[in-house]
């Protein structure tokens, strides 16, 4: 039974060759989590081989813009869509981008002044 | 080239009962591409962290979804339990994975019916869905509910079930087999079956991995991935194998889900005759405080359940990624390509359900 | 012979009895364990406003002054978590559903005054 | 128009519930309850129904898609709130996107209380709608001239605008 959380902090520039590393390994895409912290959000990537997960994790300024790993992982756009729409976190090159109208809410971006 | 023309499926169709909208792109009857559109019934209840403590939460994350909420319930409570350090009895982890694994048969059963439904075998879906009640039946004798059950809590089970009660569970799902014999028979026999779905939808062993398609869809592809093949929790008591099928189409995903309510239901039956005595649940004190990620397998797929504590009643972040989330992307690759009549039945082959992966 | 798979399946049902429950002429099927609606007994209630605060939907609303319990019937969610956090085990979770209705109901329980056996059932509960 | 009695046809729309109150509203369909036995035949078309069910509470999406079918419905219609999620929007009210029950977006008649409501509870719902929609057909018979909006005003129901809406369906 896994009982630890795998993390390794990279820097958001890195993320991009991250994920194209993992992919060429052969590393499945689990999951993105967006966390909003004071003045940043943090970005948690999961990845799976043989069943172990291993979490990468990006601390994005706010403000900033970040690239999306849809150029290796398609399946992302569906977590980068709702960052986007929920976070309002400025993911850029989304291979199916549907520009904020993924998740239509009551007011936009809820979670961006939870903190 | 043919002039393309854009269908609109859903959010109110009849062959399903839930809201999902997909732009479908045609050229003459062909489905060139599709594009979903969900945040029909977007709540946000991840947000809900913030104004509920975190024992509360249970009853919202048994909530995300009514046909799986055990196993929400039980990845949710078993992250905590990381975080909280808690061991949990024995007794109760073999609870929670009979009622998870009747949990199973009940969503395939019901996703079977709908299946037959979606190319028009009436009788057929009645049948399963009769079938289907002896489970809920058993759950309202054991849990108390019907769909939801409340029975999960942190550090154990609210109930246990007497040894007469499992000997009912044990005689009731045993009947239950004999006749789900004669409906597996039709799925995997009959021609009007075949018909429906062979070819249907096809997506390749690679195609499927790069996508990172889970559960029974990721299967069907010849992807060999479940949780439970992991041994967590009492699976690995259980020698669990995962079931896989390699036609990657839509008879293949009804074949793997076929062959798991079998194999569900000797897990039951191995879990009632090994099921030890002792207490089944244990008193839990604290706050939680750092971040774990549980997975289950859901009868849809892996779900992963993320949850991030300060030492405070309120989570920082609890976060589900549910089965469906992660097979959109599959659903629409299977898509393209496909004929427009297809469609429902392929949207139905990867178990779509909306509420969980909007939450 | 593809048309033959349910044959033994339509045999059964042609001649069988009907599955159906037919529920409105005979009552519906409650087991012993089913959640239906939450009752309190107000006189061992100590209005302690606990179910109040541990109530995920707040259907609940505790008057301490008035000594009155009350809760909204189309909000509760029938999760028992009152009754397991209630501290003198007043609250039960009955096997009867709330019937359906026009309006939206709120059951009101006016508990006993305080003075009348405040501390010796206090005592004797204990 | 007296052989609706007979045959209530109803509509089935999923909110932003949880699918539970879905899956019990279908099992009320098929063999064990079987709701089919009194002529209820659930169908996807609002123009020919007379039941609305609305499962779960209304979000920013979906409120315009609940405000369409029930506006395509024909006059006399009933409005079954079903669930928790339905009648208040239960443990999700206080969600952002949720705005609350089904009656923040229209008028619901019947409330069917439940967490997942049991197919006995929506039967019962079910039956209570038929009394209600007798009272607005026999409402409607005193006046014969009455339009849409004229039977709304006897039953003192919030005015709906009758066909603001073009006529297509949201699908």
């Amino acid at each position: 039974m896994f009982t630890d959380f795998n993390l390794k902090v990279i820097e958001p520039t890195e993320l991009v060759d991250t994920a194209r590393t993992l992919k060429a390994e052969g590393y499945r895409m689990v999951q993105i989590c967006a966390t909003r912290i004071p003045d940043a959000y943090e970005l948690t990537y999961s990845f799976d081989k043989d069943l172990e997960l291993h979490h990468y994790r990006v601390i994005l300024p706010e403000g900033k813009e970040i690239q999306s790993i849809t150029d290796s992982y398609f399946a992302a756009f569906v977590y980068e869509n709702e960052i986007k729409d929920l976070f309002g976190i400025n993911i850029t090159h989304i291979a199916l981008d549907f520009q904020g109208g993924f998740f239509v809410t009551n007011e936009p971006t809820p979670w961006k002044d939870s903190k | 080239m043919a002039k393309q023309t854009i269908i609109p499926f859903g959010p109110q169709h009849p062959v399903l009962p839930e809201p999902i909208h997909l732009d479908l792109v045609l050229e003459d009857e062909k489905v060139v591409q599709a594009i979903p559109s969900i945040g029909f019934i977007h709540r946000g209840l991840e947000k809900l962290v913030e104004k509920k403590e975190y024992t509360e939460l249970m009853y919202v994350t048994e909530r995300i979804c009514g046909i799986c909420a055990f196993g929400h319930n039980w990845g949710y409570c078993h992250a905590i339990e990381i975080l909280l350090n808690v061991e949990v009895p024995e007794r109760a982890e073999y609870l929670r994975v009979m009622w998870h694994e009747m949990s199973r048969v009940h969503s395939h059963l019901l996703w079977l019916g709908l299946l037959a439904d979606a190319f028009g075998f009436e009788s057929l879906f009645m049948h399963c869905w009769r079938l289907r009640e002896g489970i809920l039946d058993l759950f309202e004798k054991t849990t108390g509910g019907r769909v939801i059950f409340s029975v999960n809590k942190i550090g154990g089970v609210h109930r246990d079930v007497s040894p007469e009660m499992l000997l009912e569970i044990s005689t009731v799902i045993a009947g239950m087999k004999k006749e789900y014999d004669e409906l597996a028979k039709v799925f995997i026999e009959d021609v009007s079956v075949k018909n429906r779905t062979v070819g249907v939808g096809k997506v390749s062993k690679e195609d499927a991995a790069a996508l990172c398609a889970v559960g029974p869809t990721a299967r069907g592809s010849g992807v060999p991935f479940d949780i439970r093949s992991t041994g967590h929790s009492i699976y690995g008591k259980l020698g669990f194998e995962p079931i896989v099928e390699e036609g990657g189409d839509c008879y293949a995903r009804a074949l793997v889900r076929v062959k798991e309510v079998y194999q569900s239901m000797e897990m039951i039956q191995k879990i009632i005759a090994e099921m030890p005595e002792g207490e089944i649940s244990v008193n839990v004190k604290g706050k939680p405080e750092g971040e774990f990620m549980a997975r289950v397998e859901q009868p849809r797929g892996e779900s992963c359940y993320y949850v991030k504590g300060n030492g405070t009643k309120n989570l920082e972040r609890m976060r589900v990624r549910t089965p469906t989330n992660i097979n959109v992307p599959f659903l629409v690759s299977a898509l393209a390509g496909c004929e427009l009549a297809d469609v429902p039945v392929i949207v139905l082959s990867i178990d779509p359900c909306i509420s969980c992966t909007e939450r | 012979m593809a048309s033959f798979k349910m044959g033994k399946m339509v045999m059964r049902s042609l001649f069988g009895k009907p599955a159906t429950l037919m529920y409105p002429v005979k009552p519906a099927k409650i087991t012993e364990a089913t959640r239906g609606h939450i009752t309190i007994n107000v006189d061992t209630c100590i209005f302690c406003g606990i179910c109040q605060k541990k109530c995920p939907t707040n259907a609940i609303t505790v008057d301490r002054k008035g000594r009155v319990w009350s809760i909204e019937r189309m909000k509760c969610i029938q999760c028992n978590c009152c009754a397991v956090n209630c501290p003198k085990d007043s609250l039960l979770m009955e096997t009867t559903y709330t019937a359906p209705s026009a309006v939206k109901i709120t059951d009101t329980f006016q508990g006993p005054p305080k003075e009348e056996k405040a501390p010796a059932a206090a005592a004797a509960e204990a | 128009m007296s052989y609706v009695t007979k045959s209530p046809w109803l509509i089935h729309y999923d909110g932003s519930s949880c699918n539970g109150c879905d899956i019990e509203v279908l099992a009320c369909l098929t063999p064990m309850y079987d709701a089919e036995r009194f002529g209820i035949i659930n169908t996807g078309n609002p123009k020919h129904a007379d039941i609305f069910l609305v499962t779960g509470g209304v979000n920013e999406q979906n409120k315009n898609v609940v405000k369409q079918i029930y506006d395509q419905m024909p006059e006399p219609k009933v409005v079954v709130a079903v669930g928790i999620c339905a009648c208040s929007g239960g443990i999700f009210e206080e969600c952002y996107n949720i705005l609350g029950g089904a009656d923040k977006v229209i008028p619901v008649d019947v409330y069917v209380p439940g967490c997942a409501a049991r197919p006995e509870q929506i039967i019962d719902g079910i039956v209570q709608g038929l009394g209600v929609l007798a009272e607005k057909r026999a409402a409607m018979g005193k006046a014969p001239a009455a339009t849409a909006t004229a039977a709304a005003k006897l039953q003192d129901k919030p005015e709906e605008k009758p066909a603001a809406e073009p006529e297509d369906k949201p699908e």
